[in-house]
């Protein structure tokens, strides 16, 4: 089947995932559809699957358009999704979840095909267990069957290799390859790693921020596409930060540590941080900077190893304790996780800064405000910032007298300017002593403002390196798998 | 032994109700909602379906204006907890004073007076049985239907598709959704089936286990030992309905505890439902409290001795799921 | 759960609700059979009529707004206290509890004595919902109202136990307390000036801690967004229990009341549903601390007045129950309808 | 326009209770016809379970500023309410119906104590039940333990010992007796055992006539139930004259109130302004039990008694009549084997009204725990 996409938009709220695609899919082809976090693949793809509505534009199956697509709609148009995160039921048995939406059939029948087709891969799911007791990688193949099992002409497989073995990837390969070439079907493959989309795929979409950044044929060229992917000119780059003093000693050790997060460890990560540095993290979500961000933050647990900070051991005491320490964390959800809604920006103040009271507090906030260019009146309420100033207000609230600070995504939203003078504080801190961990989506300004940078990899620390002896465009492959570090 | 037999009968007839109620709730937590109302819902199903087999002379018709009215009550449930996104907590704690004092209301005149009630079904195969025929073979017909209720949703939802959806829907409804199962209207169809068996729980009240209309009428708390149940019974129709035995049981062998132990206060057998409730609740959730497991990652024996205490509830119970709104 | 919403806009919804509610209620008024306007009148002056009507309807506007007041503290952050029935329940049995040891009577100290025991009562009570909440996981609404029966199961094998009078014991309560530790009543009504001016000056000051306080400040945020409450090192699972303490007590303050103040004993239904009522109130105020007065004596004066419907008219008097129920949930509707409005207007 | 004389009653369960209540209601009604310019104001339910946060004296409050001059409380829960409100309006009259405040000394002068002596009526109840029962065991359905129930539950099987020594011949150890107490005169779920339950439980364990003892008619309705599931057994109800009908199978008779014409009486005098604080405690008119102008407690035979019982029942209730039966007089035990009255001693009212224990014989609490 050709599918068409029409100058496809997608907002949330404010938020524009997709702005205007245009692209024509043709049968028995597997296409690679790339591009950094939150470039907008998965948004894309729902669409395409019925699970979300296009804010504008239309979707044409053959030329025809189908009207609304709803879930059910789209799977009898044969488009079959394959999610990053597996969304499946996880109290449920094996052989229900193969069965769940998918053809009518009694348990013996349901089982006996699950075997079947697990077979063909040799996926190994046993039916009577509960979903919960497999790995994210079974369950990801649970789904895969069952999409395989409904025979679907359009098969989106949204970031499938994440969980399973390199053999399991070879059949795979191999399966989807069969599907395309034999039975003409259309495979749509969203991945980050460069090299899987380079073996298998005949075409490469490459997305970035919400617009079609590049439509590429093979043979595909790795750095061309990480530029695709990563952009070559900076969002928030700018000047570079203090240099770091040299001769001080690290005051934050972590050691040996295993990181347990909701959905994933990290294994024996060791790190030991000076007063003053500031340490990029480089990695696709997921990768595990979150995780060892909010472990240094006390907010996760510490199932092994050590964290020692100015001779004492954080390692399992609560968070209170981190934060008296002096570590500070900036999370990336503002609103979700940062901010309370439908308290005023005064009342943000009064508790990030409970010694101030009365009228100081006042004082406080119109001085904050006016620092960090918040737009917003001192009573308003949190929630009808714009995602910009949501993110100055949190700024804003970093308390003084830090030694360490965690940021999420520190510029994320921002425009140029204002990133600017982000980093232009953040420095000023730095200048005292601070030091300062920070994740980003934006390898230029990961380049741009640490003293060190860490790159993660399917959940692993892959490198660990002076900010001058690695490009952005290592740091891009190196993310992507490509090479090891050196 | 005549005595055993007759005991267990009273048993049944007495859980009947509780039965009912209970399965119906635990088809709309299955769904992943939570019908909070059932104490109100249960007296204004009763007080309804009472009057009305007055005024008609017939109790089926009765029975019937109960269950409508159960699933009246759900429906306020659905509207405002459902397509309006309020809490269905709150709406379900307002429906159950709201629907009490309506029942008071509404039902004033026909207080204590004596109408028709279910007839007394004798089973021909059964009644001239041994031990069984008397424990078994003369029960209202709501005691019949409580439980054959009980093993046609242990079968239906187990062992049958739309089973599955319902499950599916109370667990992952998001995954449902993108499985082109219309998770609203599931959840809705739920809500209203669920209802109307809480409501026939309250006629079976009124027209045959404590026949008539009366403030109180006897079904009082009945709704929230129902709620208190399905947790204890896992959402699980069958351990649901083991569960409402139980605690019929403790009502009819309470009387007999009671004279036995004359030092135990009577209350206690009302009130013993709701410690095991929050028990219970405790081995279901405590699993997911921070402190617990830390606990669980020094001593994993304990994991291992409370998942076999363990139930859990539907993952998605009384969470909104609106897909213009996006997970 | 509910969204700050500007003064007028929250006035204005509740005036929509009570039309709604109103409507609704004469529909229910005809189906009994009764006269909806004369029963309404019937109702208004039933709880307005005279001196000695407006004397009950504050008697019951006391624990309505002690209990209501105590209930903005757990709203505020984010909690459903429904346990707030065992909570007055225990406040009771603790001050009558107190009293107890002193049949021949005593001094204004043993009766302050007894308003202190029975706060603890509560905060104990309300401390258990907290603990099973925040260690346990339990939700306050299962754990609160399990604890309600068990409370409830409590005065009763007090009162026919332990606490019987000598050789009957019956729902009418202990034996009455000797009229020393009597409240006094305003002349031949059962409104204490006392219990006027705590209920007035607890619900002052918990408008003002919410309002103008640090840790009513916190509380808030604890409501909003535990986990930013969280990172913000507000503690909140101790600001909860907190919260819940804070409720209890007070809760139990309204319990006390009753005991020393108006029943003069323990009685089984000494919390005579305030606190569900109050529950209502606090809903339909959503966290407007300045209309939880007006509202509590609203629903007293309802009450109050629902008494004249049997006598008056042969009507139940669950009839102000129903009122009560109607028009919270009218307001959810208008709130529900709202809000869809405005995300349909969002979309297009 | 003549004001009317307002009565106001207050009524512990719901004036259409078929029982206790409702014969109170009814007598309202009997003083409105008799006394034209009578008006009766009631409010049913004055219980803390149903009307929480209500004390008895604001209800008076209310009953006398809509005019009324003479108060009838109903219940032994009262007492206290009743004595307080009376301090409160001397210028009304109060009736505690089940008091004793008169006998104690502790009632205000207007307020005066009315019971019948349903101990008679109680011991017909007994006596058909132990004429009819098959299994030789009875289960009387009790309220709560206090000094009136345990006399009238002793008063039943005084007559049931009768009947079955005296008329059925058979020795006093064969029969069974068996009172459970539920805690309250009706059920309060959750407080009170269920009386559903306490009914069922005796027709199961062999008791084929269940007396009832509460104010509401569970023993009836569950009789009626055994009765379709092809079960033989009866049940007494009490209180209301009307409580046997539908259920024709099973009603065995019951004894019951009739407080019209006391009403009646107290109603002219207070009217009058000759009332005079009295504790009365009105018997039948034995020559006709059931004359609704005479009688204050009656016993109205029930369809399923049969009729040589019935006629049993004419010659028991003549002894009665003409004092040539007196279940009252010794030896005659008590529960834990004590003298209640010593052989050829008979009781004095004080003696019945103020029944410390149940009877030797009887099963069941004799006390609160
Ligand atoms: N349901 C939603 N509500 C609000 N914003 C959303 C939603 N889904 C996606 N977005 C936003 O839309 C943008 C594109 O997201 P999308 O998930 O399509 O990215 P992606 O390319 O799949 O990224 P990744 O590689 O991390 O999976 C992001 O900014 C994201 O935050
Ligand atoms: N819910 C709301 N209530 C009131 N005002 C709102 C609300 N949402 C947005 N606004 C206002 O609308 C304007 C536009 O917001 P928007 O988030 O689109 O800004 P933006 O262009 O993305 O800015 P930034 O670059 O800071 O993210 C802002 O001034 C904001 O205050
Ligand atoms: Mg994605
Ligand atoms: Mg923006």
């Amino acid at each position: 089947m050709r599918i068409e996409f029409q100058d496809i938009h997608k907002y949330y709220g404010r938020v524009r995932a997709n702005a205007g695609i245009s692209l024509v899919l043709e049968p028995g082809r597997i296409y690679g559809l790339l591009g950094e976090n939150g470039a907008g693949k998965t948004t894309l793809m729902r669409m395409l699957a019925g699970h979300t509505q296009p804010s504008r534009g239309r979707i044409l199956f053959d030329g025809e358009s189908v009207g609304r697509l709803s879930p059910s709609r789209a799977l009898g148009m044969g488009v079959g999704m394959l999610y990053q995160d597996p969304q499946d039921f996880p109290a449920l048995t094996v052989w229900e979840n193969f069965r769940l939406g998918g053809r009518r059939r009694d348990k013996r029948n349901a089982i006996q095909r699950l075997q079947e087709l697990g077979d063909r891969f040799h996926f190994r799911l046993p039916p009577e267990e509960r979903a919960t007791e497999l790995t994210v990688g079974e369950r990801q193949q649970l789904d895969l069957l069952r999409l395989l099992d409904l025979g679907a002409n359009v098969l989106i497989l949204d970031e499938p290799t994440t969980g399973i073995s390199v053999t399991q990837k070879e059949t795979l390969f191999a399966a989807m390859n069969q599907l395309a070439k034999d039975q003409g079907r259309t495979i749509i493959f969203v991945t980050h790693k460069l090299a899987e989309a380079e073996e298998l795929c005949q075409e490469i979409l490459v997305l970035r921020q919400g617009r079609l950044a590049g439509q590429l044929l093979p043979p595909f060229r790795s750095d061309e596409l990480v530029d695709l992917m990563f952009g070559s000119e900076s969002g928030a780059g700018g000047e570079a930060g203090p240099k770091l003093q040299p001769n001080k000693n690290p005051f934050l050790s972590l050691e040996h540590a295993q990181l347990v997060g909701e959905k994933y460890a990290l294994s024996n990560a060791s790190l030991s941080i000076r007063p003053g540095e500031i340490v990029g993290l480089a990695g696709l979500e997921g990768n595990g900077q979150e995780l060892l961000l909010r472990s240094l933050a006390g907010l996760t647990r510490v199932a092994k190893g050590r964290i020692i900070m100015g001779g004492e051991q954080l390692q399992g005491l609560p968070y209170v304790r981190f934060r008296q320490a002096g570590i500070h964390f900036f999370p990336a959800a503002r609103l979700e996780e940062g901010l309370f809604p439908d308290l005023s920006l005064v009342e943000h103040f009064q508790l990030a800064f409970p010694t101030a009271r009365g009228n100081p507090v006042e004082r406080l906030s119109e001085e904050g405000i006016r620092r960090f260019r918040i737009h917003a009146q001192p009573f308003a309420s949190a929630r009808t910032l714009s995602g910009g100033n949501q993110q100055r207000l949190l700024l804003a609230l970093i308390p003084k007298q830090i030694k360490l600070l965690l940021l999420e995504h520190p510029t994320r939203g921002l425009d140029q300017g204002a990133g600017k003078l982000v980093w232009h504080h953040l420095a000023e801190r730095c200048r005292q002593d601070t030091s300062l961990i920070f994740s980003s989506a934006d390898l230029e300004e990961i380049k741009t403002h640490s003293h060190r940078i860490l790159v993660f990899y399917n959940r692993r620390l892959v490198a660990d390196r002076p900010s001058q002896s690695i490009s952005v465009e290592e740091m891009g492959r190196l993310m992507a798998g490509q090479a090891t570090a050196a | 032994m005549d005595f055993l037999a007759l005991t267990l009968a009273g048993i049944l007839s007495a859980g009947a109700p509780i039965v009912l109620a209970t399965l119906g709730e635990t088809l709309t937590e299955r769904a992943g909602v939570i019908n909070l109302s059932l104490d109100g819902t249960i007296l204004l199903a009763a007080m309804t379906g009472f009057v009305l087999a007055l005024l008609s002379g017939n109790p089926w018709l009765g029975l019937l204006a109960s269950t409508a009215v159960g699933a009246t009550s759900a429906a306020a449930v659905a509207l405002l907890g459902l397509a309006l996104a309020r809490s269905q907590l709150a709406v379900g704690f307002i429906l159950t004073l709201l629907c009490r004092d309506l029942a008071y209301f509404l039902g004033h005149n026909y207080a204590r007076q004596l109408g028709p009630e279910l007839p007394v079904w004798s089973i021909p195969g059964i009644r001239d049985l041994p031990f069984v025929g008397p424990a078994l073979g003369y029960q209202s017909p709501v005691v019949y239907l409580s439980l054959l209720l009980t093993f046609f949703l242990w079968w239906w939802l187990f062992s049958t598709r739309a089973g599955l959806e319902l499950r599916a829907v109370g667990e992952q409804p998001w995954a449902a959704f993108t499985r082109g199962i219309r998770v609203q209207r599931l959840r809705i169809t739920y809500t209203l089936l669920g209802g109307a068996l809480v409501g026939m729980a309250g006629g079976a009240f009124s027209l045959a286990v404590k026949p008539g209309w009366g403030r109180p009428q006897g079904a009082e708390g009945a709704g929230w030992i129902a709620l208190a149940i399905v947790i204890f019974g896992g959402w699980h129709p069958l351990r649901a309905a083991l569960g409402a035995y139980l605690f019929a049981a403790l009502q009819v062998l309470g009387i007999h505890l009671q004279e036995l132990f004359p030092m135990l206060p009577a209350s206690l057998f009302q009130v013993a439902p709701f410690p095991v409730m929050i028990l219970t609740l405790l081995l279901v959730n405590v699993g997911t409290a921070n402190w617990f497991r830390d606990l669980t990652l020094r001593y994993p024996g304990l994991k291992k001795w409370l998942n076999r205490w363990q139930v859990t509830a539907p993952a998605a119970l009384g969470r909104d799921f609106r897909p213009e709104k996006e997970a | 759960m509910f969204s700050k919403t500007s003064l007028a806009t929250s006035l204005g919804r509740l005036v929509a609700a009570l039309v709604l509610a109103l409507v609704l209620t004469t529909l229910i008024v005809l189906i009994a059979g009764a006269p909806p306007l004369q029963t309404l009148a019937i109702l208004v002056v039933g709880g307005l009529g005279s001196a000695a009507k407006l004397a009950q309807a504050a008697a019951v506007w006391i624990p309505l707004v002690l209990c209501s007041s105590a209930l903005l503290l757990t709203f505020a952050a984010g909690l459903w206290n429904i346990g707030i029935e065992g909570q007055i329940i225990l406040g009771a049995v603790f001050a009558t509890g107190f009293l107890r040891p002193f049949p021949d009577g005593g001094s204004f100290l043993l009766v302050m004595g007894a308003l202190m025991a029975g706060m603890i009562g509560g905060a104990l009570w309300a401390l258990a919902a907290g603990l099973l909440r925040t260690w346990g996981r339990v939700h306050e609404i299962f754990g609160g109202l399990g604890l309600n029966f068990v409370a409830l199961g409590l005065t009763l094998w007090l009162i026919f136990g332990p606490w019987k009078r000598p050789g009957i014991a019956s729902m009418s309560g202990t034996e009455p307390l000797h009229p020393t530790l009597w409240l006094e009543a305003l002349g031949g009504s059962s409104l204490s000036p006392v219990s006027l001016l705590l209920a007035l000056t607890v619900f002052l000051l918990v408008a003002f801690v919410l309002s103008s306080t640090q840790w009513g400040l916190r509380l808030k945020a604890v409501g909003q967004n535990q986990d930013a409450a969280l990172l913000f090192g507000l503690n909140p699972q101790v600001r909860i229990l907190e919260a819940m303490v804070g409720c209890g007590a007070l809760a139990g303050l309204a319990g006390a009341l009753q005991v020393v103040g108006v029943y003069h004993r323990l009685l089984p239904a000494i919390s005579s549903n305030y606190g569900y009522t109050a529950l209502l109130v606090a809903m339909l105020a959503s966290f407007r601390s300045q209309i939880v007065p007006v509202l509590c004596f609203f629903f007293a004066v309802l009450n109050v007045g629902s008494i004249q419907l049997p006598l008056q008219l042969k009507l139940d008097s669950s009839l102000a129950g129903v009122i009560q129920g109607v028009l919270v949930l009218s307001f959810f509707l208008v709130q529900g309808f709202e809000e869809r409005f405005r995300v349909l207007r969002r979309t297009e | 326009e003549k004001k009317p004389f307002v009565v106001g009653m207050l009524l512990v369960g719901p004036y259409n209770d078929r029982g206790w209540s409702q014969a109170h209601y009814d007598a309202g009604l009997y003083l409105e016809r008799k006394l034209p310019d009578a008006k009766m104001l009631y409010l049913d339910k004055v219980n803390p379970a149903d009307r929480p946060g209500l004390t008895l004296p604001q209800l008076v409050d209310d009953l006398v500023a809509k005019g009324a001059r003479l108060i009838i409380a109903n219940s032994d829960d009262m007492t206290d309410g009743a004595r307080e409100a009376a301090k409160q309006h001397p210028e009304v009259t109060f009736i505690h119906v089940s008091g004793d405040d008169v006998l104690t000394g502790k009632a205000p002068l207007n307020l005066g104590n009315i019971m019948g002596r349903m101990e008679y009526g109680k011991m017909m109840a007994g006596f058909v039940a132990a004429l009819t029962t098959k299994t030789g065991k009875i289960g009387y359905l009790g309220p709560l333990i206090n000094e009136e129930t345990r006399r009238l539950a002793a008063s039943c099987y005084l007559g049931a010992a009768y009947g079955w020594e005296k008329v059925r011949k058979r020795p006093l150890s064969e029969l069974k007796f068996k009172v459970s107490w539920i805690g309250f005169w009706f059920n309060i779920p959750g407080v009170t055992a269920d009386p559903t339950q306490v009914a069922n439980r005796f027709f199961d364990s062999g008791h084929d006539v269940v007396v009832s003892g509460i104010d509401t008619t569970e023993a009836l309705v569950v009789a009626m139930q055994k009765r379709r599931a092809g079960r033989q057994v009866w049940a007494i109800p009490y209180d209301y004259e009307g409580a046997c009908e539908g259920a024709d199978e099973v009603c065995l008779g019951v004894p019951y109130f009739n407080w019209g014409p006391a009403y009646l009486q107290t109603a002219r005098a207070v009217k009058d302004g000759g009332w005079k604080q009295a504790w009365e405690w009105n018997g039948p008119d034995w020559k006709d039990i059931n004359n609704h102008d005479t009688s204050a407690v009656g016993f109205l035979v029930g369809p399923a008694l049969s009729r040589a019982a019935n006629e049993e029942l004419a010659r028991f209730t003549r002894g009665l009549a003409t004092g040539k039966i007196n279940l009252f007089r010794g030896p005659l035990f008590y529960q834990d084997g004590s003298i209640f009255l010593k052989e050829g001693e008979t009781a004095t009212d004080q003696q019945v009204w103020y029944m410390k224990q149940l009877l030797k014989g009887m099963e069941g609490a004799s006390s609160p725990k």
